[in-house]
């Protein structure tokens, strides 16, 4: 079997009008690699939200990046200050792949 | 003031939507196709009002519209965001958010508008389709402006805002139909008009169906709507919609597109600009400037708003 | 007993759908798209029947098939139930939640049944819609009713699930369709019949290519439709189209009207009912129900159904 | 960097119809905060399903909530009766977060 | 050569979405939306083609465009592949693949063509729907057959991807239309074709701009779009559309079919092919023959190739 | 509260057309039951993509399995001479379940 190496898998759920400026800020720290993934709604602080909207501006995707224990903490420390501003919400968990030099 | 417009269907399903939603019905219109109506209803009034133009010609009286529209929507902002502060007791932030949108336009409303003006034999001008896309925009600057001026951190780049504000898809594709519609004019026009005039009304029952549907839910979760606030959400149309028709009248209008000019300015914006400001004004609470655009001053418009500004451009003008 | 109809675009477009998936075809027609032909639908024979009694005025007639409908409703459930359990050797869980499909109806196949029906020459009256739409729930009351009798644990107060099945989406429209064509009439529809009536054969066919494809799936893919079961499913149309023809001429409807009213019988729910089901009774096998409702049933009416109640409501009212 | 906190995940497939049903038992043991993300089909015990159908019944969404561990264990303990009945799949693991106060 | 059809919506707008892709603006039509629309042209243009054959009934020079078009997809991506591997320096797999794109066709290339000639007044004759479909797979065999002489590995199993080619659903929904349209004739289109027909153009208008937008954003992204090979994108359709119109005045086709001809040889297809070799070639890149075929081929053929070859098609058979 | 156990958590990006085919080889190794969810965009090696486009050539889905540790070494073993040809990316991670015979 081949060798499965460990990485930080890391969550960003954030607002559609906003992910182009996330996907900018990781590239920034070294994180060019990612996916995107829809969501349907939610509830938080700021009340609940559900996607059916004309305007899209508070439809949310989630981030996904799987990456280096270095890289994620240079991008964590990248996103908080976005994270009370921009309204993030942002998870970190272990995930491990094969073929480590990919991620 | 004639209320009949509230018994035509398009009304009606507007009604039925927000009935729906009050009700807990699980009635939805998918997303996607909710946004292709919303395409479908900006591109068939964009090349409907180019062909118009390309009809009658540029007329000074055009040029005088133009300019009045983009005035209004860089002026009005201001009133309404001392209000919100004042009277609304919002900070900065969110006061210029919500200023913003009242100074821009809502697509549907105007589209509303021009059929139940049309209903009524008072068509407004096709240039007034050009008019709605220059206001979509101007009030964006000055509500950052009025939001920074306040302490608004804005680390976006002024230039990329701008690029993304003006080329945000909905006024992109305002424009580009009106050009299209004025290039191609009444004859290139015939092949396509099929759609883009037999489906209209149809798509637009529709269309304020599920509108209804996203009005009364945002009403029904929205935490951050105070009273103050929601009264000033069916303040501000009122008297931003009557500086549009004494604005409209005096640059010598016909009654029709004083009329549009009214609703024009007493729309508010529920697409340009909340995207625009999630963007510059990530802070701002969005909960807040769509609730008070999409679910009181959208309603108000489209059930009281165009038969009274309607009503007031038909005296003003007579 | 004329099959021309099997010829039609519309139903030629069904068989299509159902051979591409047959032959594991990706052909496919997004889900959002197919949720909204299936509201246009709705809306187009909500409004349509609307138009009609408003033009025609109540009698009672009318109001014999209302209560014709949904005494049908109620009552359907019930042998079918006696015919699940005995013969289908089915637990009373599922017998309950088959039955409630039976006893309601399938606006598709409702649809369907009109355009043949109007092709022949016999439209049905127009508030056959509104008979629709009364047979679409009480059905749900009888199948619960009889499943908890077997046992099922309702945990869901009554109250909530009673509005939970009357607001169901596809109700909520067809009914509101219906009243805002009864409000409008005849002239305020005009201005939208273009979009709800040109478009209306059309949608119908892009729909039933879906549907096709959707039963053919279910069918390749049912687990647990035994061959019983699946029997059931032939069987319960033609019995329940059978009653329904009768009813319909007991009342003294015209040909067209019992034709309908022998669809609506044979027909079985795949929308209201199902959605119901899933929030009443969780613990039933919804591939079960779906598979009978729109892998059997469904096809069986669309192809043979609608001939064969049509032929028999032309000889029992001669 | 700022200081990570650990939290539960808790995911919980569920029909589309069910879905307001856990989204309010959750809130009924205090975990109000949640996103639902959209699937496309699969299958199980009860055979395969595809999100294709008119009728949405079958359709299932993914139930995401970030929770501490108290509360993760009452939503548990709350779901699993209903997991036979509903049909439900249930999914727990680890993951970090910033900001452990809004979760 | 009339480049007047540039000038036409159709093509402004696809011009509009290049433009607003390229200026990076956000404008969207949804994913659902673009599917459906594509969905819509392929059944609208299969009707229109099999109820045009029940018209005139079948001949020999249907026989002999069939069986030129067969040939020409078969042979096409020959001299493609060696220019390919030899120009264009990409190995055996990626020249496989791209070759099998240039032998088959582009649906929408084909119907704008058709359009265009239309407006002409030189339409194509009603069978080329089935040129169209039946020179949609042959290349895939073609081109699988060089990748894997070049070393592919191909652990598929033949009879697996002949069905997966075959059935893929746009090959499907075009012959299945056009056999419903050839059962059913004039007479049995008629109570459709308000729908497939009135409105044809506007959905064009609206996929062509989405497809605008596709293009350059693609075109924009694409890394592995070499000098090379984009030349390669551009001398493809000359080449194979100048050969296309060669063999269609040949085999005595009228100009309008001949031109029809040459649109289609010079096409690339952008749906069936890279499906198939997503899952027949894994190895290939899909960004490089995407790329070719997408964002180069494509707006070609619409703005300059189509005039191109319909002034070659008059010239050739005057 | 029931007893949690421990699985294994398996997520593969694959091209839509191509996800029949890991269904089918995750069912020749054991692993029968999945969800597949959508995606919208995303960037890697191979440049950036996103779910936009007509063909769905290059649309990409999340096949997600709970499964043992045993039948996910299974799993990776048969996905791994993939993950090249087929441009798969596979994440594994530890998940916890109640009702551990479903998984
Ligand atoms: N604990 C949580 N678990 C899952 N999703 C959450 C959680 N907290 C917030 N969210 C999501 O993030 C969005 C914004 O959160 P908030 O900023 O708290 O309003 C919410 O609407 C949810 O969709
Ligand atoms: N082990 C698993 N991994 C991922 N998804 C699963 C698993 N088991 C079940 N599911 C999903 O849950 C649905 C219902 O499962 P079941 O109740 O077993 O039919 C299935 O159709 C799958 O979508
Ligand atoms: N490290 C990563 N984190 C998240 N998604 C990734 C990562 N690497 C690749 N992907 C996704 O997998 C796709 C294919 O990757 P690649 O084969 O590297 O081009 C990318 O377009 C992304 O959507
Ligand atoms: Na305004
Ligand atoms: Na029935
Ligand atoms: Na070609």
């Amino acid at each position: 079997m081949m060798q499965l190496v460990s990485r930080r898998r890391i969550e960003v759920l954030v607002d559609a009008p906003l992910a182009r400026r996330i996907v900018a800020m990781a590239a920034s720290v070294g994180v060019t690699r990612y996916t995107l993934m829809p969501t349907l709604g939610g509830a938080g602080e700021g009340g609940a939200w559900t996607d059916d909207q004309i305007s899209g501006a508070q439809a949310k995707v989630m981030y996904l990046a799987v990456t280096t224990q270095q890289k994620a903490e240079s991008l964590i420390e990248a996103l908080t200050p976005l994270l009370e501003s921009h309204g993030l919400i942002l998870m970190i968990s272990d995930v491990n792949v094969v073929r480590g030099g990919k991620f | 003031m004639s209320f009949d417009a509230l018994f035509s269907p398009v009304i009606l399903f507007f009604v039925l939507g927000a009935a729906a939603a009050f009700a807990r019905s699980d009635l939805s219109v998918p997303e996607a196709i909710a946004k292709s109506m919303s395409l479908y209803l900006m591109t068939a009034i964009g090349l409907k009002g180019g062909v118009e133009v390309n009809a009658s010609g540029f007329t000074m009286q055009m040029l005088a519209a133009a300019l009045a529209g983009v005035a209004l929507s860089f002026l009005l902002p201001l009133p309404a965001f001392i209000a919100l502060r004042r009277f609304g007791k919002l900070d900065a932030i969110n006061a210029g958010a919500v200023a913003a949108h009242y100074g821009s336009v809502s697509v549907v409303t105007f589209v509303t508008g021009v059929e139940v003006l049309g209903a009524r034999g008072m068509p407004p001008a096709g240039y007034m389709v050009a008019v709605l896309a220059l206001m979509e925009t101007p009030s964006i600057i000055a509500g950052l402006w009025l939001a920074r001026r306040g302490g608004a951190g804005g680390k976006q780049p002024a230039g990329d805002l701008l690029r993304e504000t003006l080329l945000n898809g909905s006024v992109v594709l305002l424009v580009g139909s009106f050009v299209i519609g004025f290039i191609a004019g009444k004859q290139g026009f015939a092949p396509i008009a099929p759609f883009f005039e037999a489906g209209f009304r149809g798509v637009l029952c529709l269309f304020l169906l599920d509108m209804g549907l996203i009005a009364a839910r945002r009403l029904r979760e929205a935490r951050s709507l105070t009273g103050r606030v929601a009264l000033l959400a069916l303040i501000f149309p009122i008297l931003n919609g009557a500086i549009g028709v004494a604005v409209g009248s005096a640059i010598g209008l016909d009654a029709g597109s004083v009329a549009a000019f009214g609703i024009l300015a007493g729309s508010a914006s529920y697409i340009a600009v909340p995207a625009a400001m999630r963007l510059a004004l990530p802070q701002a609470d969005p909960g807040l400037y769509l609730a008070m655009s999409l679910a009181v001053t959208f309603p108000f418009n489209v059930t009281l708003g165009i038969p009274f500004f309607t009503w007031l451009a038909v005296r003003v003008t007579a």
